[in-house]
């Protein structure tokens, strides 16, 4: 039976907090947090339940010796097989292909593909009868006039391949030494086998599979030696190149979008309308104000929404700060806060501290978009 | 063959898979609830329209590359440990001593191919964890899949030593491992789609 | 055998003893019982039944058990029949407390909902809450320039002074950790998050003063953040603000309080602001609070005098009779009596002078400059100034004329 | 014949033979340890029944060290302006106090009794992983010590038990305090995560035949549903903790405000846990109520199904009432009013299983032992404080009443009046199956009578304070603001202080009881069934042996033990005692099982334990010694994976022949 009680209770749990998880949803306007802790713990609650099922809730009686004599670790050998071994190289194969090229992801599937039929058919042959040998020379009829042609230039042909790709990437001192330490590693593994004698053929032979699977990897990783198209974007870039709170200028820094604001911390909106308006909303103000206030000394989050057509920007002017450069040359410069410019629709932030209060300075503290006359907003700090 | 008759054997009641599989579980609310403050962070985070691309999330700052090829490798890599571990249960089942002793090793080396990714990953994007929210959140989070996968490494090498050392009735042990590595693999999956590929 | 039901019913009867009287405390500061503004009665309209209900039910169970322990005790009666259950009865006891809860559950929801409504404020104020004293700021814009004479901002601590009848909206926030903000008799408590700006309505419907505290577990001197919300008529209100905006007044050349302004420049300026004092050339002192304190403010002291209270409310500018007088003053007289502030006869000298001889003595705070390393240096509370009597004496004078 | 034995197989050699290896060759650089009478024994134990005393003794002892914080507290308040504790100590005082309650005396003392009772009331020989239930214990023991070592090391942790961020913070928090929090509840979390998994595995995998799930009594039922809480909430404080060491250790910006975090995000993640933290604490205790309740009421519980389905609801339920413990923290009107409605759901289960306690005493033949009445005490005060519970489940009403004294007095009604009454039922109900002896009776009822007035007293005035704005976690409160007439703050306070003093006198009866019971040569041995109880603990020798049953019974009803002491007369319906629990035993026994299977002893779970808090230690003060800690972790694990089964001078059945002359020896079972 397949639903024992337990499960039938995980499974519901698991229902039930996928229903949690959808109406916390709700409620917190599309908060992430609860969803996918709940999510999460449907998926456990399911995982669990699914056990249960497998395990009957573990509830073997344990008067029941029969299992015992039934279980599988009392069951008589039969003969070895390498085709899980070969089923995982090549669903390795398909993913690195899934992820670079189609080539090698039609190889990994025809791999995949090949190895899941010897597996199925060693597993078939295994029941064919209750001799051993008689299944084996089954399976090798069967198998054999197929496999092994393949098999030989599927090897040649990942090795030619690997190597090449290995020599090209590497640069020439590099390449030296990791001759060498590939030189090493033969030289080890040899001295290994001559001392141990009996070794097992089969060990050494999954030894040499692993490198060739390294192998195979770093020949992949070399020939993927590439980024996704949009992170380039970041060091294209290149903001310190563009920095400033110009409207020439199309970036503030690195800090602006590291300082990463949520949106339930946002002191207020500031928005550019299309026609150039510059307003903004804070919670607790009614409708669109002209003015806001900032905390003095707090962190302080501001929003800026571009809806107008232009790529705009949005500057906090918060006052002047007077450096003693020494020798009684003093050096003034404006204190400002700006976002990066963004396109219509897009929404920057900038994280502010303001120190003095806005009556400590002869000009007012304003938010200003540059190049949009008249966009103001009075910035008072207490 | 056996040099005593055996006292009846504990009927097979699979406490270690089912032990395991409540380990699982448990790390997946661990794993789960990092995503979900990964994703609530990120979910915070103001975007704007990028001339090329549509609209981004300034979550990520912009001077961090990941190391897509290595993260993919280390799924990769995952993939191939299940596989290795279920081997290991199929040899042992058929008291296969050889090739399960070699699916355990091929287990534990792949394992640490996954850590070693992982660390390539973390010295090839150099993150302070200081900078922002980004960086802790991604230290926090491979961090806990790291330990994870270590608790994992611990568990093969375990399993590897216990079954070197015993007959071949390990299996439950064996199949509970690779129901671990399993779910790693799961949980590295969604690791790698929520923080490599999603970002 | 007898013990148990006299207990279960003096119980029943104190829980229903417990609502009856709880609306009857006198010049009880903090009551919840005692609303003294519409957003609290809305609160209390639904928690006077929910209690009724609770005790009913309560009243209810006990009785149950009282009943069961007299009636089933072991007087040597037969075993009972091992019954497991009857589906009727327990359907029945599931489903009455559901619908009670539902009968809770509607009210509930739309008392939420309007007391969450901010779309009929008349004035809007900041709230911001740091290591431990609340600081109030009034922004000069929309209604609050417009139709209560706010034509410059007013920043001032402790004390909230708004009009009698007015639907004010706080907007609190935090500086530093989490506090929450609470006058029971006005409305419910709310938290000062860091970076987050929640609303809090407030309207007062009698002139007069209203106690609260930080309710959000704060640190070290959580227990010395108190607070009070100062509500006046409206001509006693106009009255306050325009005190408030007056124009800063240097004390007379040669008396104490010229040399308590200097001494004030020298010591206290760094953090306490006094809006228009300037220095021997004129000009305008801007404290630096951000430089010394870790929450980066200091109370504003323009006007320390028009309160009542200084350091987090925590202790009375005036003397007990004093502010006795304020405190018990009716509802019409309460605006004089307040905007009178605190004249020297009525100055709390002991409090006042324990704190500028030894703050940290006097409410802890972190201020040991050995073990301030994690914040670089950076005081969170007041310091021991080192103050000789003297000096105190002048401050005092000083302060004295901040009105 | 030695009835139990260690489990054995041969080794396999190459070529699918077997060999013997003696004893000193196996596998075995390690041995384990062999069976002695002495304090060592109890160090190397495996035994789920010895575990679960100690887990009961060491809980008892912080029970002690929390309630000693807890008078410090009431004396502080006792009097405006209080002087007894600087505001410092008075912060560390009110944080290590719900800590200690909460994480080293609720939590543990229902390990205590999971531990013990459930193998046994499920007719099992042993909990599914022995060795990683003494790890279990030593970690728990070992965190709890380490946390409790920081007062003597610059100070306790000094944020309250919830640790809102950012005040825990380095810069708000700069004493090493909440790292010891942190770190000896990640310790702790440890040992409550692998005693969750231990007791699902047994209660699942390890039933005597017959135990249906449906058939298990309501204390194992509760434990379950606890054990499961526990899986799934310890995960998200350990996260949450994790980002906070983070954080302190190593700067990394979680809940920094000024690099754009939300401080919200610790407050829900902290009560994603806390809140089923607090069904973790108190589901135990209606467990053992619900056993107690119809032993002495001489009924089976009503509505059996039903009280274990609503144990799994408020479970779940408990998942998604997190938020309540926000709603003034500033979440949305939606949130508020959603959480509130699910927190009025709550209700609706809890007040099922009041019912059915009632209504298991309805027409029943009471018997008022002290058991039955801290029983009786829980239902009420349970009561009470649920109905404060749902007072505050009214969101705009809750505004008024967190974080004030009414919102303490409702936890205490429900955590002390319900589940440390409960635990104390459990105390005097089982105690003559641990100890062979019954507690005193009439010192018994002075104890709960005590207990009873202590505790109302104490926070039943809470109710009032909370209700007159006295808020919690004040160091002082002050004579200016405590009101007049009869609702005086000051009035109730002393009344309150008075009252903690009462109750700590009922306690100390409680141990003055124990020394009684077990000093004094008058009290007899216990009988057997001292009770006339009704599950299968009672169906074997007080207290238990090793392997508990000598024949695992077959079950055939809830409350087996019960149906075979009495049967119903077909003919008049009247249930008459047909045997007595002696000769339901002696029946019982007639037919032993035999090649019992127990765990040997093991050094290694105390020594991986050890480890744990050596590397915390490293993490605070220096890192080399951190290296030191994980080298030995990583030693001692490998110890416990290659520890062969057996102890050298274990009994086998039969007897090993064979070459080399001893049985041969594999490796333990993992857990």
């Amino acid at each position: 039976m397949m639903i024992t009680t337990s499960s039938k209770l995980l499974y519901g749990l698991g229902a039930g907090s996928l229903a949690a998880g959808f109406v916390w949803f709700v409620a917190n306007e599309g908060q992430q947090l609860g969803s996918v802790m709940f999510a999460f713990l449907a998926v456990a609650f399911i995982f669990l339940g699914a056990i249960a099922s497998y395990t009957r809730d573990g509830h073997v009686l344990s008067t029941d010796t029969a299992a015992h004599a039934s279980s599988a670790a009392s069951q008589k050998s039969v003969g070895r097989s390498l085709w899980p071994f070969g089923t995982a190289v090549s669903a390795g194969v398909t993913v690195v292909g899934l992820i670079s090229s189609p080539g090698i992801f039609k190889v990994g599937v025809a791999l995949l593909i090949a190895m899941l039929g010897e597996w199925m058919i060693s597993n078939w042959a295994e029941r064919a009868s209750s001799s051993n040998e008689y299944n084996t020379k089954v399976r090798d009829y069967l198998v054999h006039p197929l496999e092994l042609p393949v098999a030989g230039a599927l090897l040649l042909a990942v090795i030619v391949l690997s190597f090449s790709r290995v020599f090209l990437a590497l640069s020439k001192s590099v390449g030296a030494i990791v001759f060498a330490g590939m030189g090493a590693l033969i030289l080890f593994f040899g001295a290994l086998i001559a001392v141990k004698r009996q070794a097992n053929r089969r060990v050494v032979g999954a030894i040499l599979g692993v490198l060739l699977l390294a192998l195979a990897g770093t020949g992949v990783a070399t020939a993927l030696d590439g980024e996704r198209e949009q992170l380039t974007e970041a060091a294209e870039e290149d903001h310190f190149a563009h920095r400033g709170c110009t409207e020439e200028k199309e970036y503030s820094d690195k800090k602006a979008s590291r300082a990463v604001s949520m949106k339930s911390s946002i002191l207020a909106n500031v928005i550019l309308t299309e026609d150039g308006q510059l307003y903004a909303e804070a919670t607790g103000y009614p409708g669109q104000q002209s003015a806001i206030t900032i905390q003095r000394s707090n962190p302080s989050t501001i929003l800026f929404v571009n809806e107008s057509s232009e790529a705009r920007r949005m500057v906090l002017s918060y006052g002047k700060v007077v450096e003693d450069l020494g020798d009684g040359v003093e050096r003034e410069s404006a204190l400002e806060a700006c976002t990066s410019k963004v396109e219509k629709g897009g929404q920057q932030a900038v994280t502010v501290v303001v120190p003095k209060p806005s009556s400590a300075s002869d000009e007012p503290f304003t938010i200003t978009v540059p190049g949009v006359e008249g966009a103001k907003i009075d910035v008072f700090v207490p | 063959m056996l040099t005593l008759p055996p006292a009846p054997q504990p009927a097979p009641k699979r406490q270690v898979f089912v032990g395991t599989a409540l380990v699982s579980a448990a790390a997946t609310m661990l794993v789960g609830g990092m995503l979900a403050i990964w994703s609530q962070f990120r979910a915070d985070a103001p975007f704007r329209e990028s001339p090329r691309r549509g609209p981004i999330k300034d979550w990520m700052p912009k001077d961090i590359v990941v190391p897509e090829v290595a993260a993919n490798m280390m799924l990769i890599a995952f993939f191939v440990v299940c596989v290795m571990a279920q081997w290991a249960v199929w040899s042992a089942k058929r008291n296969d001593r050889q090739h399960a002793g070699m699916a355990l090793g091929m287990t534990l080396l792949m394992g640490l191919a996954t850590l070693n990714a992982q660390l390539f990953i973390w010295s090839q994007m150099g993150v302070d964890v200081r900078g922002g929210a980004f960086n802790s959140m991604f230290y926090a989070i491979t961090g806990v899949m790291t330990f994870l996968v270590i608790a994992g490494l611990v568990y093969t090498a375990v399993a590897t030593f216990r079954y070197l050392g015993r007959g071949n009735s390990d299996v439950p042990t064996l199949s509970a491992h690779a129901l671990y590595w399993y779910f790693l693999t799961a949980a590295f999956s969604a690791v790698w789609f929520v923080v490599y590929v999603q970002k | 055998m007898k013990n148990p039901r006299r207990r279960f019913l003096s119980l029943a009867g104190a829980a229903a003893g417990l609502v009856a009287v709880a609306g009857c405390a006198k010049d009880a500061p903090q009551d919840t019982w005692q609303p003294a503004g519409p957003n609290a009665e809305m609160i209390d309209n639904l928690q006077r039944p929910v209690f009724l209900v609770a005790g009913i039910v309560g009243v209810i169970v006990f009785a149950a058990v009282a009943w069961v322990v007299f009636r089933y005790r072991d007087r040597g009666q037969a075993i009972p029949e091992q019954t497991h259950g009857k589906p009727a009865v327990e359907i029945t006891l599931t489903v009455i407390p559901v619908l009670i809860l539902i009968g809770v559950a509607i009210p509930t929801a739309s008392t939420i909902f309007d007391l969450a409504k901010t779309d009929d404020t008349q004035m809007v104020i900041n709230v911001t809450g740091q290591q431990w004293w609340w600081e109030y700021d009034y922004p000069a814009i929309g209604d609050n320039a417009a139709k209560y004479g706010l034509s410059q901002p007013i920043v001032t601590s402790g004390q909230l002074v708004i009009p009698e009848n007015t639907k004010v909206l706080l907007r609190v926030t935090s500086r530093d950790v989490i506090h929450s903000y609470w006058i029971p008799k006005l409305n419910g408590k709310k938290d000062g998050v860091p970076g987050r700006v929640h609303l809090l309505r407030l309207e007062g419907s009698k002139p007069g003063i209203y106690a609260g505290q930080c309710t959000e577990f704060c640190g070290l001197s959580h227990s010395y953040m108190r607070m009070e919300t100062i509500v006046l008529k409206r001509a006693d209100f106009d009255a306050w603000v325009a005190n408030q905006l007056a124009p800063y007044e240097a004390p007379a050349e040669g008396t104490l309080a010229k040399e308590g302004e200097a001494l004030y420049i020298q010591q206290c300026s760094r953090c306490h602001q006094v809006n228009g004092l300037a220095d021997a050339e004129g000009n305008l002192i801007v404290s630096a609070p951000e430089q010394y304190v870790v929450s980066g403010a200091a109370p504003n002291l323009t006007n320390l005098m028009t309160r009542n209270t200084f350091a987090g409310a925590s202790w009375d500018l005036l003397t007990q009779e004093c502010r006795d007088v304020v405190w018990k003053a009716s509802a019409d007289e309460f605006g004089a009596k307040y905007l009178a502030g605190v004249s020297a006869d009525c100055l709390n000298q002991k409090d006042l002078r324990e704190w500028l001889r030894n703050a940290p003595e006097k409410k802890p705070m972190y201020v040991d400059p050995t073990k301030l390393q994690e914040t670089g240096g950076k005081y969170r509370g007041m310091p021991a100034l080192g103050l000789t009597e003297d000096q105190i004496d002048a401050l005092v004078a000083y302060l004295l004329e901040r009105k | 014949m030695a009835i139990i034995e260690r489990p054995s197989t041969e080794i396999a050699v190459a070529g699918g033979a077997t060999v013997g290896v003696k004893p000193s060759e196996a596998l075995g650089v390690f041995k384990r340890p062999g069976a002695s009478n002495s304090w060592r024994d109890w160090i190397v134990t495996v035994d789920h029944k010895k575990l679960g005393i100690m887990y009961g003794v060491a809980a008892f002892v912080f029970f002690i060290i929390g309630g000693i914080e807890a008078l410090l507290i009431r004396l502080q308040l006792m009097g405006p302006d209080g002087k007894v504790l600087s505001a410092d100590q008075y912060n560390q005082m009110f944080t290590m106090h719900a800590t200690t309650m909460v994480f080293l005396f609720v939590m543990p003392m229902v390990s205590a009794f999971a531990n013990y009772f459930i193998p046994l009331q499920i007719g099992a020989r042993d909990v599914a992983f022995p060795r990683i239930n003494a790890f279990g214990f030593w970690c728990w023991l070992f965190g709890g010590i380490f946390l409790n070592t920081s007062w003597f090391l610059g100070g306790a942790a000094d944020g309250g038990w919830f640790m809102y961020a950012p005040n825990s913070s380095t810069l708000f928090s700069p004493s090493h305090g909440i790292d010891f929090w942190v770190l000896g509840l990640q310790i702790t979390g440890i040992a409550s995560l692998t005693g969750a998994i231990n007791l699902i595995v047994t209660v699942l995998n390890m039933r005597a035949p017959g135990m249906k799930l449906m058939r298990m009594p309501i204390f194992t039922w509760m434990a379950l549903v606890v054990q499961f809480l526990l899986l799934f909430a310890m995960p998200v404080i350990t996260v949450a903790l994790f980002l906070l060491s983070f954080q302190r250790e190593f700067d990394a910006t979680f809940f920094d405000v000024a690099a754009g975090a939300d401080p919200l995000l610790w407050q829900h993640l902290f009560w994603i846990f806390g809140h089923p933290e607090v069904y973790i604490l108190i589901l135990p205790s209606f467990g053992i109520v619900s056993e107690v309740i119809p032993v002495f009421s001489k009924k089976p519980l009503f509505g059996y199904p039903i009280v274990a389905m609503s144990g799994a609801a408020i479970g779940f339920v408990g998942w998604g009432v997190w938020a309540h413990h926000m709603f003034a923290s500033g979440l949305g009107p939606v949130s508020v009013a959603v959480f509130s409605m699910a927190t009025m759901a709550i209700a609706v289960p809890t007040g099922v299983k009041i019912v059915n306690w009632i209504m298991t005493m309805w027409g029943g033949k009471l018997q008022f032992t002290t058991a039955m009445l801290f029983a009786i005490g829980l239902v009420v005060q349970f009561t009470i404080g649920g109905l404060s519970g749902v007072t505050h489940s009214v969101a705009p009403s809750d505004t008024q009443q967190t974080d004030t004294y009414y919102i303490v007095a409702h936890f205490h009604y429900v955590l002390f009046g319900g589940a440390i009454f409960g635990l104390f039922a459990g105390f005097y109900y089982w105690w003559p199956k641990m100890f062979r002896k019954q507690l005193n009776e009439g010192l018994g009822k002075v104890n709960f009578w005590l207990m009873v007035v202590g505790m109302n007293m104490t926070f039943g005035p809470m109710h009032i304070l909370g209700l007159q704005g006295q808020p919690r976690r004040m160091g002082v409160w002050t004579e200016a603001r405590a009101g007049e007439g009869f609702f005086n703050i000051g009035f109730w306070n002393m009344i309150a202080s008075i009252g903690s003093f009462i109750l700590a006198v009922g306690v100390l009866m409680f141990i003055i009881n124990i020394v009684y019971t077990h000093k004094s040569k008058r009290v007899p041995i216990a009988p057997l069934d001292p009770w006339d109880a009704r599950s299968l603990e009672w169906m074997t020798s007080s207290p238990p042996a090793e392997h508990n049953f000598d024949a695992i019974p077959t079950v055939n009803h809830l409350d087996e033990f019960f149906h075979r002491k009495y049967a119903e007369d077909p003919n008049s319906h009247e249930i008459k005692q047909v045997a007595s629990a002696e000769e339901v035993l002696a029946d019982l026994n007639s037919r032993p099982d035999e090649h019992i299977h127990m765990p040997s002893r093991s050094y290694w779970p105390i020594l991986v334990a050890l480890a744990l808090p050596i590397i915390c230690y490293g993490l605070i003060y220096n890192r080399l010694l951190m290296a030191v800690g994980a080298a030995f972790l990583l030693l001692t694990m490998f110890g416990w994976a290659m520890e062969p089964s057996t102890a050298s001078d274990d009994d086998f059945d039969p007897p090993a022949p064979g070459e080399g002359g001893g049985h041969t020896k594999e490796l333990a079972p993992l857990g």
